[in-house]
């Protein structure tokens, strides 16, 4: 029930900011019978959980993004240099990670964030841990990914 | 009654852009014989007329250009592959002079059709100077929606437009009855065939 | 007294400039790359750094808070999906046996010697 | 000559290159990343398009453009891998049967 309330609030918030409409109490109507409409929906097939409604991320998810966007704009860096130098040293790689965080948001969340620095893509989750491409051997730096790992682990709370 | 003054601002060459990058776009749909690509291709084609149409202020037609077109449609059409082989047919290169006769001259008249048309956002043109105003200024007095087109669609055409709300009014049945709201107990219910599955969740 | 506009300009032309860079690289790259795999990385650049720095200076240059909003919703939502598009992409060719070409001298496995 | 329009040349650049490749392929899946990485460019466009004209309303469509992108790039690779799918559990039972 509570997971329910935070999504009716969360989605109310996110209707109120995209139409700007505060005091047109017809369009409010509007707006509050479909949030309860969505939510109620989303009751219905069974699928506010963990998964949809991650309230075990937060509030320490914001500082990941901060410390991650940091991680983003340096291997931006990186692979821009390999997109544009004259004559690119690739050296393609493919090697497992092993993944810490144990709840399925957290290994969601640490996967993307592979893909999302550019120069490494996850490609598969499997028994050994996560497939990663990486673009060049620079970039294969299993200790610095297991450290998004742990940090992940850190602030993923509990599946419950 | 008026002079094309083609003024080079930045929109005029975006325009330019997009409907360069349009007709190349068609022309490797045309050429292509792999057909995933020809898919991919449409898709492609349909996100670019929607930048068009909003670039063209038509914002709803964008909406609908970018649901249908670059969503629904190529999911069909690769659902269509699956009943078909995938490469097209390698054909006698085009002997059909009627067809591309009778394109000719239809692409020939439309373009003659567009020298007697307004300019674009002229205020004395047809569609500015009647009624269109009268709406502008009462559409927020009468009806509270603030979109002038949904206001005109569902409320001041509502008769006119008879069909379209009927053709929505049966889309709405349809989805409540699929999801079962009609019945009492919120659906029927539907038990997994392997118990494990169910369990695990 | 400092002049905020001028500010605003001068950190906004920043923002498209490296922001324009970086998509244009991101897209010289999928053209370049030589495999399927090494192109995600390209594609990646473009997702990332190019889209969330020119959201970012339109954000600058907004008018009102709503457009801001949106803006940032936006930019919220390609940072959210871009990675699941891309691992999708990359998950499905693995999946139907797509190997990657591997080390400095860009071979497939088991292509010999 | 604003900053917008110098954020749209390059997206206009980088729409034109993405194109290339969705022209070339080779493989079905470039074509899909091309696709993929084109719609995130329409997204940005349609956003410097309002902030060109002056007018930045239409953000909303920038926002529905990214949401639909994600969604057909996700349905297209189900449908392949349902394609795939249908296609290998096919294969074993001809090779029983021959």
């Amino acid at each position: 029930m509570g997971r329910f309330i935070i999504l009716v609030l969360a989605l109310g918030a996110l209707w109120l900011l995209l139409s700007g409409y505060f005091d047109k109490p017809l369009l409010l109507g509007f707006g509050a019978a479909s949030v309860l409409f969505a939510a109620l929906m989303a009751r219905r097939a069974g699928i506010v959980d963990n998964d949809s409604v991650p309230t075990g991320l937060f509030p320490g998810i914001f500082g990941y993004w901060l410390w991650l966007t940091f991680e983003i704009g340096k291997s931006n860096i990186g692979v821009i240099r390999h997109a544009l130098a004259v004559e690119p040293k690739l050296s393609p790689k493919l090697f497992y990670v092993p993944c810490q965080p144990k709840t399925s948001v957290g290994k969601a969340t640490f996967a993307n964030s592979i893909t999302l620095t550019p120069g490494t893509v996850s490609v598969d989750l499997g028994e050994e841990g996560i497939l990663v491409h990486a673009l060049t051997e620079d970039f294969a730096d299993v200790g610095a990914i297991k450290e998004m790992g742990d940090y992940v682990a850190r602030i993923e709370g509990s599946e419950a | 009654m008026s002079a094309f003054e083609v003024e080079l601002t930045p929109i005029v060459f975006l325009d330019l852009s997009l409907l360069t990058m349009l007709i190349l776009v068609a022309f490797a749909m045309l050429r292509s014989r792999h057909l995933f690509a020809v898919v991919m291709l449409s898709g492609i084609y349909s996100l670019l007329s929607a930048a068009f149409f909003v670039s063209l202020d038509a914002v709803d037609v964008a909406f609908t250009e970018a649901a249908v077109g670059a969503g629904v449609s190529t999911v069909l059409m690769l659902a269509g592959m699956l009943l078909t082989a995938r490469r097209e047919k390698p054909k006698t290169p085009g002997r059909a002079p009627v067809a591309l006769a009778v394109v000719f001259v239809t692409g020939a008249a439309l373009a003659y059709a567009t020298i007697d048309m307004p300019a674009f956002g002229d205020p004395d043109a047809p569609a500015n100077s009647y009624v269109g105003q009268q709406y502008v200024d009462e559409t927020p007095n009468d009806i509270a929606v603030p979109n002038i087109v949904t206001a005109v669609l569902a409320s001041y055409r509502g008769f006119d437009t008879m069909g379209e709300t009927m053709v929505i009014f049966t889309a709405g049945v349809a989805v409540m009855l699929l999801l079962g709201l009609g019945s009492a107990r919120g659906g029927r219910e539907v038990s997994d065939a392997e118990p494990e599955d169910g369990e695990a969740k | 007294m400092i002049d905020w506009d001028l500010i605003r300009d001068l950190l906004s032309w920043a923002l498209f400039l490296t922001g324009g860079f970086s998509v244009v690289a991101g897209a010289i790259g999928l053209v370049r790359f030589p495999d399927f795999f090494t192109r995600l990385h390209a594609a990646g650049v473009t997702d990332t750094a190019g889209a969330e720095l020119i959201i970012l200076g339109m954000m600058i240059q907004a008018p009102n808070w709503i457009v801001v909003v949106k803006l940032a919703f936006i930019a919220a939502f390609l940072f959210l999906t871009s990675p699941v598009a891309t691992h999708a992409i990359a998950h499905a060719a693995w999946m139907v046996g797509f190997k990657p070409m591997q080390g400095p001298d860009l071979r497939y496995e088991g292509d010999g010697k | 000559m604003s900053m917008f329009a110098v954020a749209t040349a390059g997206i206009i650049a980088a729409m034109t290159l993405a194109l290339v490749r969705a022209f070339a392929g080779p493989s079905l899946y470039d074509r899909v990343l091309a696709g993929n990485s084109f719609g995130t460019k329409t997204v940005i466009l349609i956003g410097l398009m309002g902030f060109l004209t002056g007018r930045p309303d239409f953000l909303d469509i920038a926002l529905l453009y990214a949401l639909i992108n994600f969604a057909a790039t996700i349905a297209i690779l189900r449908f392949f891998s349902y394609r795939q799918s249908s296609k290998t559990r096919a294969k074993p039972m001809s090779e029983g049967e021959a």
